[in-house]
């Protein structure tokens, strides 16, 4: 059972789903089936949760831009059409002990994940900034909610036609400065990741990245949405993105060879074990 | 009315015919959150190798219709951290294990099956013969009688008597009749089938393959008219040897065509992914379809599509009639 | 922008690409009444044999997921009646015509070619090569290599030097490159890909096979990625012999998958039971695909996909200064 | 575009066609394409086409029973949706030039196709009586408007909750008796026209029959829907009943003999053509 609303270039979907709601922590993303009954897609879609509501013993909201078939599929959903999904999915975001100030970094749809941890955060007495973007203003996401609750909000778009010209991680350095970051929280492309993280080391602090690999399962089990990360041992293996992930430390994610198998990633073929299959 | 769903393996008896798909089910742990394994017939193992592997670069998966490709490359901690972490884990849950092994040589094979012939837990081995054989230009084992039936008999030599053998074979092949029975002479107890056809896909938008490995393996509903192709062509051939048969399951009533077809276990692989307690849930319908048909023990009704087209199925009350 | 959408069949001329699967298209006459099929690149007949065949019992088809299982059993009318009636008919319209034999012996398949060698409208011959073997037991001529060759080096032998003729592969086979080797070294212009799977569905209400044939040809999206993949693989291996890719097109993306994949002429089979002038809009969709990507001919875009990962697609620009 | 309303065991649904209501003819079917964008369900589902309006341009009608996915989809349909459909398709009832005495016959389903019929009978002088038949009264569809139409309605069902208990056939030969029938009409299972046809053979009156095989394409090129018919010159071909039929004369149809191939068929094994797949 959902509604259904269309904000800007997205849509947003609410589904009563009072379990997954009651296990909600920000950072969680559901498996949502599409194509109804004898569709010929198989794999579930992979959406961040954007917010968690008590109404009808728990809704959970997410926000997504069409894409391909799934999506489309998804955005001819009508009011009181049911949904199957399953959830909540993956490592949530780890939350500070102390009331340090939290620059919340959201490219495209990425942003919609950012808001129930901003929540916590400043539960827990943090300061939160947000930085938000999109290719063009109908593409940055939670602009309004952002600065209701944030105590600043700076906004880019690619083609300028809201706020600054130039990508979330172009006004990012600025940012940290200007509030004295203790930590960076980022969600969108990886591409974004990739430059957050460049700009967090930089200045030396800490980021969390909620990274988006394809996915078929999302529950750990086909080894589809692997990516080379570093252990705490300095090895690093190929960890998948939804059960290790998809929040990880930024400067453990080896972005420049997302895509491939670092030669001296565990078992990659010639480091040792020989390749069978 | 409840349906006695034992089924064997050779000797070994599996509480129903439910298992997961070799490489589908993780480790265990992941879907243990899901549902209790011990309910299932038998957890099968990723296939498990000498060394750690990582893999294929990603992506790995792509969609096709009906069906799902993966180029996975059969990541993997290898045999050591599976013998040390992964099944005492199982086998502390009493969670029976078909542990499945992949190797690039038939002595690996071998070597493989040593390291895990005095494990405790290993339920039955199934041999992944889809790898590419590394002394024949690559060749895949399975495409072929001859190297299937090698890798087979070395494996049963070494591998200890009251732990089944199965050979899990592929469609990719001129006859897999022909592949089935030199696996079966040469040692196999059960046969499992069917792995992944080869497939492609490509992406129209970068106009470059969808998978960084190129090619991958197809499964999912798809593939299921193969499936059962298979699991009849060899059942027919070879009546007395018990089939795992696999391939685009997602619901009891797919799981019932391919037991009609001969298969006497079912595994469940692709639809664990969209449905992480589909096992349970497949098992459920299969039984009562089982019931509905008028049946009381699923072994009656194993290769029952074989009868001949005016016989009529050997009926629950008949079966009762003649057990008097 | 228009596209030269030419493309040729050994030294044959197509105008587009696109035609009809062998047993798609019935006699012609039935689909003539929902578009001008004189509008694709040519049709394919069904696969005539020398006499006239009634085919298999009913039921001769059923549904699978995103696929269709046929036991149709080469129903047709026989060489005579199809030189008398059919050909002429196609003939008198100018329709381009690929006339497809199927024969149960090296003899009979040589002895077909013979009949049609002065037949006015045949603008290719494509030997299905999966038709069983009297001689070996029933056995499919197109599994292996050397069978395959054998019946292609007797049409090639008594069929015109300006005929090309085709030889239809089966993915049913252990190596389906060998097979299109062997067929090209003993004279094939061309290959097509890939001819029906085997498969087979079985009815879980009457616990029986769903086809009167028991097992049956597998057609539509679901066999689409084993379609990419032979031609994927054929390609690589023998660039500069002309494919027919077919296997569960639907719509102008699929088409340019395979011709991505290394396909010159794209067949339409499954996609005709649904949409009776599907070729047309695959022929349309097509066109608009490949200008949107920014090419001016269909040429430029044939086996795209094996160009090295890194490498840049040659683009309409890059052409256009090259040409300079 | 349609409309959709239940009929005690049946759907009717209603379409704007416009080029298929004018093409239509009596006995004319339909090819449904079902399950929407993404389908694995490849196949289109025949239906006959029950009514034609000339309302928005043109409308036809089709009623069904859900027997499996294909139907239970359609079954789902909502007012407005579209629906994807070929036509008209098939060959349509011949129609006498004189104003005789017809019986039109119809078990459960097929019955919905007679009433076009019918109607072109009595536009031709036509006397029309109507043997309308199903298992359970839930399932004769039409004896409301067969009762308005014809001069006499019998009405069967077999567990006897309408009119006679039994089958049509049962009551058929009282029926040509009383009327002294010149034709016969007839439209339902396989079974039910074999019966059909047995009895008008024994009054030595001919019987038009709507057969109803399994269809893959509708439209004659892929050779699913066979049956063994007796032609003008005794031989007995395979023809298809998409375009050679569905209506055929009900004495050339082997009736005992559907779902074979007779030996004597033209191009049947062993009759001097080889087996070559
Ligand atoms: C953890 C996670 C969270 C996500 N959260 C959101 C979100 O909040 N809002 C949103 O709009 N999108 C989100 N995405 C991306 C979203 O899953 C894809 O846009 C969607 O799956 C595309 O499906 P499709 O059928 O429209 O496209 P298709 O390209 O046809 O999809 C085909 C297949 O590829 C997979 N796929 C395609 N693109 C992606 C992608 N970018 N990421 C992962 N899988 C992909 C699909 O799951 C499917 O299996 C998220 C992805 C991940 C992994
Ligand atoms: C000429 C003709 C006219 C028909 N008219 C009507 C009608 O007016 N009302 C009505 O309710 N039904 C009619 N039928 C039967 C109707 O086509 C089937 O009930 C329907 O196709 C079943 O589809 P499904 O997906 O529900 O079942 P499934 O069994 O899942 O269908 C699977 C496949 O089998 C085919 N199939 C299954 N049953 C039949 C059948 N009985 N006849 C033909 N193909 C079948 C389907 O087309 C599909 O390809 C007619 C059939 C034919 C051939
Ligand atoms: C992601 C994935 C990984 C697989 N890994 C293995 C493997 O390690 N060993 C093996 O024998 N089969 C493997 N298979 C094949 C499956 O065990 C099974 O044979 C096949 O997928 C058909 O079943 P399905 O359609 O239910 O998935 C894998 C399949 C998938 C989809
Ligand atoms: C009903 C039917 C009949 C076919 N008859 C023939 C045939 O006579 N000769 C042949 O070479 N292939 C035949 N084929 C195979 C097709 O030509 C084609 O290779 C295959 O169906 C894959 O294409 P598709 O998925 O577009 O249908 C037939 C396929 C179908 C579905
Ligand atoms: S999506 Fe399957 S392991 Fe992560
Ligand atoms: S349904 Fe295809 S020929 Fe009749």
């Amino acid at each position: 059972m959902l509604t259904t609303r269309q904000v800007d270039a997205y849509h947003a979907l609410t589904v009563v789903a009072p379990r997954i709601a009651e296990g909600f922590r920000p950072g969680h993303f559901l498996g949502v089936a599409v194509g109804g009954p004898h569709t010929s897609m198989l794999t579930r879609r992979a959406f961040f949760i954007h917010d968690v509501k008590p109404d009808y013993g728990g809704t959970v909201e997410f926000v997504f831009a069409v894409d391909g078939p799934g999506t489309a599929w998804l955005a001819g959903r009508r009011a009181r059409d049911t949904l199957d999904l399953v959830g909540p999915l993956g490592r949530p975001f780890p939350l500070p002990r102390d009331p340090v100030t939290c620059v919340m970094v959201g490219d495209e749809y990425g942003s919609a994940m950012l808001f129930t941890v901003a929540d916590a955060l400043q539960r827990r007495g943090c300061r939160v900034d947000f930085v938000l973007g999109g290719a063009s203003a109908d593409r940055v996401f939670g602009a309004m909610r952002a600065r209701r609750m944030a105590e600043t909000t700076t906004l880019t778009t690619e083609d300028g036609s809201l706020g600054m010209r130039g990508r979330v991680t172009d006004v990012l350095p600025g940012v940290i400065a200007d509030v004295r970051a203790d930590v960076v929280y980022a969600s969108g492309p990886m591409e974004t990741l990739r430059r957050a993280t460049a700009v967090a080391v930089e200045f030396d602090i800490p980021i969390q990245v909620a990274v988006e690999e394809r996915m078929a399962c999302g529950i750990g089990v086909c080894m589809t949405c692997v990516l080379p990360v570093i252990g705490d041992d300095g090895v690093t293996r190929m960890v998948r993105a939804c059960v290790e992930g998809p929040v990880f430390r930024g400067e453990r994610v080896r972005f420049d060879d997302v895509g491939t198998i670092p030669f001296d990633a565990l078992g990659a073929p010639g480091g040792g074990s020989r390749n069978v299959s | 009315m409840s349906v006695d769903m034992r089924t064997y393996l050779g000797h070994v008896e599996l509480a129903n015919p439910i298992v997961t798909a070799a490489g589908c089910a993780g480790s265990g742990a992941e879907l243990a959150q899901f549902f209790d394994l011990g309910r299932i017939g038998a957890l099968t193992t990723r296939s498990i190798t000498m060394a750690p592997r990582a893999g294929r670069p990603t992506p790995r998966m792509t969609e096709t219709p009906s069906g799902l490709l993966n180029g996975v490359g059969l990541q993997g901690p290898g045999v050591d951290a599976f013998l040390t972490r992964e099944l005492p884990w199982l086998a502390q849950r009493n969670i029976r294990t078909v542990v499945s092994i992949g190797g690039g040589t038939v002595a690996e094979y071998a070597a493989l099956a040593r390291r895990l012939n005095d494990a405790p837990g290993v339920t039955a081995l199934e041999v992944n013969l889809s790898c590419p054989n590394i002394e024949d230009r690559g060749r895949v084992f399975a495409r072929d009688g001859a190297a299937s039936a090698e890798v087979i008999a070395a494996v049963r030599a070494v591998m200890r008597y009251d732990v089944p053998v199965v050979a899990k074979l592929s469609p990719d092949t001129a006859d897999i009749v022909s592949v089935a029975r030199a696996c079966a002479t040469s040692g196999a107890d059960a046969l499992s089938m069917i792995n992944n056809p080869l497939g492609m896909s490509i992406d129209t938008e970068t106009m470059l393959p969808a998978l960084a490995a190129g090619t991958g393996g197809l499964s999912g509903p798809a593939i299921r008219p193969l499936a059962v192709r298979c699991v009849w062509q060899v059942r027919a051939a070879l009546p007395d040897v018990p089939i795992i048969g696999m391939g685009g399951v997602l619901t009891g009533r797919d799981a019932f065509e391919l037991i009609l077809a001969g298969a006497c276990v079912v595994a469940v692989g692709t639809a664990l992914f969209h449905d992480p307690s589909s096992c349970l849930r497949i098992l459920r319908e299969l039984e009562e379809i089982v019931a509905a048909r008028g049946y009381q023990r699923l072994a009656d009704v194993i290769g029952l599509a074989h009868r001949p087209p005016g016989a009529t199925a050997r009926h629950r009350t008949d079966f009762e009639e003649s057990s008097l």
